[in-house]
């Protein structure tokens, strides 16, 4: 047998091999090891040296060959990995609840949660707060210089943005809410609609702790 | 004859025949069909007879396969009174089939020869070979999940949502200002008015006129309860709703002067002692 | 710019379609159509195109680019099946009557119960479409504009798919039924052999109704 035979031979059953461990791999649902496919190889194979082979061959598509602890997978490739990802945006009326607490914390802020409960009449959820926050709207401010230091709620840039308010203090007043029809004439006299404090922090609010910033942002690292 | 036709004639012998599993027993919705010694149908049972003749479909003998099924469906018929309806059609049409095969077709005769019938029923024999055949070769294809793999781990496509909220100034300011008066209306304490009942009200005029025979306003007799201005209205009402009562009861007398003007009783004296 | 610049940076370009098609169609379990691979692509790409081009690629290799009636999908090597062939059982064996059913609406389709039941000389119960439609290789085409207007099957994707076939032309004997005219309704004497119809409805078929299709999937919205 001449050499040149030998190699083509060896390059037929290199190539054979490679095809079997592209299988198994596509096919399995876990990441597989050298001991896991070795049974379909034959005895004498040097698998790992075939499989740093594999890895080239796919090193420039879309698919990658990956190592995973002892196993390996076939994965989308690190950069295309956004093609597997779509974003989504919906227009969806905010709840009522929702609705409620922010004009809460618009003229009342800084206001604690027990604050805009205390207006609201009823507890309000963490999922209304979080969803205000998210939207973009609203945002902790501080803490209040009270006993349980409550952290306090106002109103963010964005707030006033989307309602096309230039300061807080475009807020109708009481009688303006009467005159637009919105509050009805019979309220006590001593009814005051309070007004909202803008910027810096007030007398008895403290800075936000660092740790509280971390409660906005899940992290990713932790398990 | 259609077996002209068939391209290449080949023993029944070498069909394949390998069914996946026994037939499943009867299901509940074929319940009407009698199990004929596990055969699905008359066209089943015709079909393995014609099997058995170890020839290819078009060149069995219609005849034969007749006589067969006739001869079985007899036999069965002993066992079991009640062979289903699809048998006996069958049956009654293979006996007119044999009949039309054995006996020359006369001029004139309009209905279809028994040559005609005969490949008929051969075409739906190997018809439905033919199914069955291509149903077992599909099963023998590399099949997926058998022969062939998709993606073990495919990579699902996720898919973010983000919710854009749909709020206006003014349904901000009404969520408000109606949160503001409702906190109003908590406040809200109902005056609790005092109410004579017409009872109350007879009881005392009763207690107040006593015997006298006097002409005396009713404002007079109440004087003391028409202090507070907020009862004066109760009071009045009630008292004169329950005086009019002890008039129509004939126990008082009632004088009014003038329009608007006070009202005056007194008891009315009994018919006796006047 | 120059004719080999231009060709170079239309390379790159050709390049990136590949890996996007081929990282989008390694994630998926089953086929997708050029219609659900186009808006990760651009306008005006040639997508079939490019999909043959990879298939190229992928000719000789353990995993191959397969077409499935309009879907693509990688698929093991069919000549590894022997490799890879699992011990698992089909949970549960389709049976004679099922097998049966299948085939006919497959070389017949589209075909209607009766249809199905003249060829097999049996009454269908229910329960086998439903079986077929619930494995996902049967499905309500349309109406039959004849009298009591019968609902038409014919097979899905998914049937090309689990049974590797490209399309319904590639169905195993097909040409030799149709020569012997085993695909007809009628003797072959009158011979007028209607071939296993795909996709778009036939002349006699109408559209299902919609109520037909609430069978299928019951409906969110609706109490």
């Amino acid at each position: 047998m001449s050499e040149q035979q030998a190699g083509e031979q060896s390059g037929e059953v290199l190539r054979r091999h490679l095809r079997i461990l592209e299988a198994l791999l596509f096919a399995s649902d876990v990441p597989l090891r050298p001991s896991d496919l070795a049974p379909y190889l034959g005895e004498g194979v040097d698998i790992p040296g075939l499989l740093l082979r594999l890895q080239e061959v796919y090193a420039e598509r879309g698919v990658n060959l990956v190592r995973r602890g002892e196993g390996w997978a076939f994965r989308t490739a690190e950069d295309l990995g956004f093609l597997l990802r779509r974003e989504e945006h919906e227009t969806r009326p905010l709840s009522r609840a929702a609705l409620e607490t922010l004009s809460i914390i618009a003229y009342h802020q800084p206001a604690t949660r027990a604050e805009i409960e205390e207006v609201r009449g009823v507890a309000t959820g963490k999922g209304t707060l979080d969803l205000l926050m998210e939207a973009g709207w609203v945002r902790m401010r501080g803490r209040r210089r009270t006993p349980g230091r409550p952290v306090t709620y106002g109103t963010t840039d964005a707030f006033l943005d989307h309602f096309g308010l230039e300061r807080l203090s475009d807020l109708p007043g009481l009688d303006e809410l009467k005159g637009a029809g919105l509050l009805s004439g019979r309220l006590p006299a001593d009814m005051q609609i309070p007004l909202p404090l803008d910027g810096a922090l007030r007398d008895d609010e403290d800075p936000l702790d660092p740790a509280d910033l971390g409660d906005l942002e899940p992290e990713d690292e932790e398990t | 004859m259609t077996h002209d036709r068939h391209p290449d004639r080949q023993p029944m012998t070498q069909a394949e025949t390998n069914w996946f599993d026994p037939p499943a027993p009867p299901a509940v919705e074929d319940v009407l069909r009698v199990d004929v010694g596990g055969y699905e149908g008359p066209l089943d049972l015709l079909l393995d007879l014609a099997r058995r003749q170890k020839v290819d479909l078009s060149g069995i003998s219609i005849l034969a396969l007749a006589e067969q099924y006739l001869s079985f469906i007899d036999k069965v018929r002993v066992r079991r009174i009640e062979v289903a309806a699809d048998y006996l059609v069958m049956a009654a049409w293979l006996a007119y089939l044999k009949s039309r095969l054995m006996v020359p077709q006369a001029a004139g005769d309009d209905e279809p020869s028994g040559e005609m019938l005969a490949a008929m029923l051969q075409f739906r024999l190997k018809r439905l070979e033919a199914m069955r055949t291509a149903a077992n070769r599909l099963m023998n294809r590399p099949r997926l999940g058998f022969q062939i793999y998709p993606r073990g781990a495919p990579e699902p496509m996720e898919i973010a949502r983000h919710s854009i909220w749909e709020a206006s100034l003014y349904d901000l300011l009404k969520a408000y200002s109606s949160q503001r008066e409702r906190g109003i209306a908590t406040d809200y304490a109902p005056l609790l008015r005092t109410v004579w009942s017409l009872q109350d009200a007879r009881d005392i005029l009763q207690r107040l006129i006593g015997e006298s025979q006097e002409w005396i306003s009713l404002d007079a007799y109440l004087v003391d309860y028409l202090a507070t201005p907020g009862e004066r209205a109760t009071i009045r009402a009630s008292s004169f709703a329950s005086s009019l009562e002890l008039v129509r009861q004939g126990q008082i007398d009632i004088r009014q002067t003038e329009t608007f003007g006070p009202l005056f009783m007194r008891r009315r004296r009994s018919e006796s002692s006047e």
